[in-house]
């Protein structure tokens, strides 16, 4: 077991980490550096190929137990549970708006699949196995969240949608991910073989330039969130997150996941979405600002995560485990 | 030569609007509209850019539908209700057009 | 601020037309033209979206270019001969422009 | 439906402009614009096309930005100063909006 | 010599076809997954460049024979000929006008580089080996049809254009398909071998990603066709391939083609074209509606071929050799 | 010490080279071949990215000694010396404008990163080594050159503006060069062994479709020059790469490089840039026309030095050692 002060080293010195930061600070100091927003879309969609793919492989090579059924279930239910508790949080600590309480309670109880890729290097790191099959519970926990979300706005204003239901569960991140990785389940090892010089090889390298453009928005989310974020906000972004990890420690530790799996269930439970969530939230709530819910998951909870957070939550599972 | 006297609804609307937008136009019978690219803009809602976005969330597109002025009030009430409630902008212009039929 | 009274000839017509379209630009000895992307549309002909397109067809583009009142028959006139017979539009509006001589 | 009469700048500038124009609108306190990309264009210092640009020289954005016609005169004459230096053209029609206090 | 059903098993189980159908599935379930145009125009040039350049590296190894003078005749006639017999068949069966016959006709003759590419990849899994210099052949099938077609629509209305005709035969494709052959040819196996991690290895990866954006516009394709088509001509995008094919056996047959080369000659012969084609239509033949062969090339008969062909014709290929 | 021809033959020959000839032959035989902006930009940040990295890294493993300040201190030197040697031969040799003059100055202090690159392959290829250190010199040879260029103008016309020195320092691929040369230093041989498969074996494959693209640009920069360019500002873009290799070359030997780095700083000297300084003249010197600077730039010295000046560097790098 690794004591968390070289986990958090091992994180805030690899090339991955380094390059967020090299993104952030060049958006603070207004550099023109910037991705030509095809290039980062590409890299996106590569990237949830990539980890979908290989879970769908892995899971095809490892077989299947009771845990994954677990482990979905938990995570459905947290997705669930963590935008309430959230909502409660900021109706207490802050004066926002019910329906920017709402909306803002929605992207915390769904995922950031780039903090969960970091995890899972993180992982890779530091020697320690995981289940494939927390790919497929990274896709279930993205939209359950949004559904309660709306459900918790509801009491205020009505503007919700059957359509926009559909969509919420058709957006491309989600069938891309589920997509990929039951093509990865039905193809197996030989697939993998097959295509692993792109999924597997470069994945890691993609990353750090991907993450380098998500540190040029997440710095420009950053003065957003200077402008237009008052400090009980700010530290709901923190503590937020810590919540939820504690939850997902919990529920990981109760249906018995490996170290690994566990660490991943709980990074699912500590980030919040920028890219799913605001999305459905501009559909299914357009009252609600989006110049507070997205400096905050993306300027806040997802640079704390990616660089106080992941080791944190590595320490804690194998502790715990 | 001659050309024939329409209008030219503008309609500036974050892009996971865009698909609503164009349901509107669509329930309106319009003979057709097109959507152009926005790069970066600012308004009362603050500013954006598009550069190193991954999601469609703050970004806009524009929008323009050439229609019959007898058209342009039925056009734009529905415009207006759905913008109204979100970021983005709606403007009304004279063109004159070659093919009347056309539109 | 003084301007000067100009025409802005707006021409939508497939990518694969474009160079066709600036030819004729060209040979009406326009001052200049620009060229803008379409994202996605829907005409007469059916409706189309840029994304994922691999090849030309099927995507468009808008072309303007600001003229005097003067010339714009003559403009108009091959305009009107190439997209009449291809999927396109074309429309005209009143500008004002702050430098006269450049255009 | 009622609508406001107000006029719309449309500004063609170089890529690397883009920030100062934008800083000048700002300056001039508009209550928003946006900026459009171009993909080619021509003009008195030549034609361009934005394919396979590396750098930003040599390609174009359209910015344009709805004001009343009150400020119009303020709000060109400093663009005017900067595009007349640069390569680039400014021009001015009529719009009118849904919502006035928007503007 | 495999028997059809373990090949149609391999190919539909293959990730690349796979990922295919999740395009297709996606479009049609009108999920808002999509690739950036720059993305998609980007991948097509790297697999034109890859497959240009192999192709050329390993003629440069293998040396010329006079079966490769001979692959290109056959290929260039059978790209004459096929839009004559694809335009009576049109004729004769659906009530097209002549312009939208001769148009569709262009396409049946020129080839699809994408299903060429989906046939060198199931050689590879049937382990059958094939000539590099079947890419020259490719290259060389893409405009007589054109050519062709213009002459079958002549007769009724004149609107071809001579700078139509110098823009088909510089078309980007087979600019690039053509340059990076000869540039193969030049630097050879050392050439290869340098930029090898890039043109080889990834290649699998880039074409899965690659069909999963065809299967999207295949999938939109699809929904066209079901409103613009009638059956006659859906018909005419399933049984022209088969024509196509047949034609291609015989003359790889007669020219004594390897098994691999005679596949992929069968294949070029019964894919149809959506890029070069069209864009030439629209610019020689506008009165031809668009609305009409891109549905039939991209949503029928490119579907048909990548999932049902493509077996079929390999197996053919090692029946008749 | 391998002979000149053999080295004019090997680079010319090289895949890099061959495609950048298609591109310049696409372009001239005015083909639609094209690569959209967005890929361009995002090969560009790749390979920025990759050299960055891999110099940081290699100064990481070999450590750093006293050549790596006296090289920085040369090449800054240099950049700002060569442009009043440029700026005098155009005041001399053409009618330029003494705004022109200067603009065209400042690209050729300044340096062209593809170039850079084009000759550490050639080194590759010969087998000869060049510290990684030379990529920070690359990176601060950009700016002073520009700097001088506005002074050389401000006599003319006074129009820079304090706003556009910090723009000019803090552009894009300033950022990104030496960013990543950081990240490099901090990860070292690790860091590579983790990313090697993104920024080291694709590499060279993803500089041959860049050089295609820069191929296209430098065809069309080409035409452009016959119609704006006078003979003798022609023949400028000719003799100055020479000029200032002849310094480099010189600083090379004073402060003792290795063959490899001499080489890399020569052809610093020697090459032209076409993107940081034409940008930043465009805001700082916007009366000096980019119809007269780009063209000559990327559409005749860019070309020559690929070609002819790269060998003849690389000859006399050890030919002077
Ligand atoms: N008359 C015009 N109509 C439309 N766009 C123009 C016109 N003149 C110039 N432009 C655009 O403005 C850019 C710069 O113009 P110029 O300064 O004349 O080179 C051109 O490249 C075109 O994109
Ligand atoms: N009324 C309209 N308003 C705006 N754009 C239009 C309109 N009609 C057609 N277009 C555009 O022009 C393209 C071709 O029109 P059509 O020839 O009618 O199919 C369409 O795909 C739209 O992008
Ligand atoms: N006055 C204006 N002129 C041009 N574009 C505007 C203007 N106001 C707003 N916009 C555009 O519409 C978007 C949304 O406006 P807003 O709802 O005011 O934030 C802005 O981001 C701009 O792209
Ligand atoms: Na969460
Ligand atoms: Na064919
Ligand atoms: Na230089």
């Amino acid at each position: 077991m690794s004591d968390i002060f070289a986990l958090a080293i091992a994180n805030l010195t690899s090339p991955m980490i380094l390059f967020f930061g090299l993104g952030i600070v060049a958006a603070l100091a207004k550099s023109d550096l910037s991705t030509p927003e095809a290039v980062a879309k590409g890299m996106a969609l590569y990237l949830m190929l990539a980890i979908g793919f290989k879970g769908g492989a892995s899971v095809a090579a490892h077989g299947v137990d009771v845990t994954l059924a677990l482990a979905l279930v938990a995570g459905i239910a947290l997705s669930a549970v963590i935008p309430v508790i959230a909502y409660r949080a900021l109706a207490l600590t802050t004066d926002l708006s019910r329906v920017d309480a709402a909306a803002i309670a929605g992207h915390y109880g769904s995922i950031s699949i780039v903090t969960f890729l970091a995890m899972t290097q993180a992982l890779q790191t530091a020697g320690v196995a995981y289940e494939g099959y927390m790919v497929a519970v990274a896709a279930a926990m993205e939209t359950p969240a949004i559904i309660v979300a709306l459900w918790l706005a509801a009491n205020g204003t009505r503007s919700s949608n059957p359509n926009a239901v559909r969509e919420i569960f058709l957006n491309g991140s989600i069938v891309i991910l589920v997509g990929a990785f039951v093509i990865g389940l039905i193809t197996g090892e030989a697939g993998l073989q097959s295509i692993a010089a792109f999924v597997v090889d470069p994945f890691k390298g993609v990353l750090c330039l991907f993450l380098l453009d998500m540190g040029l928005i997440a710095g420009r989310g950053l003065q957003g969130a200077r402008h237009n974020l008052k400090p009980p906000v700010v530290g709901f972004g923190i503590y937020m997150p810590l919540i939820g990890a504690a939850l997902g420690l919990l529920a990981g530790k109760l249906i018995g996941l490996s170290v690994g799996s566990m660490a991943l269930l709980t990074v699912l439970c500590a980030s919040a979405s920028y890219i799913a969530v605001p999305a459905a939230m501009r559909l299914a709530l357009p009252e609600a600002r989006p110049s507070i819910y997205l400096p905050l998951s993306i300027g806040v909870t997802f640079p704390f995560n990616l660089t106080v957070g992941i080791p944190i939550y590595l320490y804690l599972a194998q502790a715990m485990h | 030569m001659q050309t024939f006297p329409k209008k030219r609804i503008e309609i500036m609307v974050e892009a996971p609007l865009m698909s609503r937008v164009l349901e509107i136009l669509d329930e309106q019978g319009v003979s057709g509209y097109t959507v152009l690219p926005a790069l970066a803009g600012k308004g009362k809602d603050g500013s954006w850019h598009r550069d190193g976005l991954v999601g469609r969330v703050g970004s806009m597109v524009q929008i323009f539908c050439i229609v019959d002025e007898s058209r342009i009030d039925e056009v734009l009430e529905p415009l207006f209700k759905l913008v109204s409630q979100q970021i983005g902008i709606v403007s009304v212009s004279d063109v004159r057009v070659i093919r009347a039929e056309h539109f």
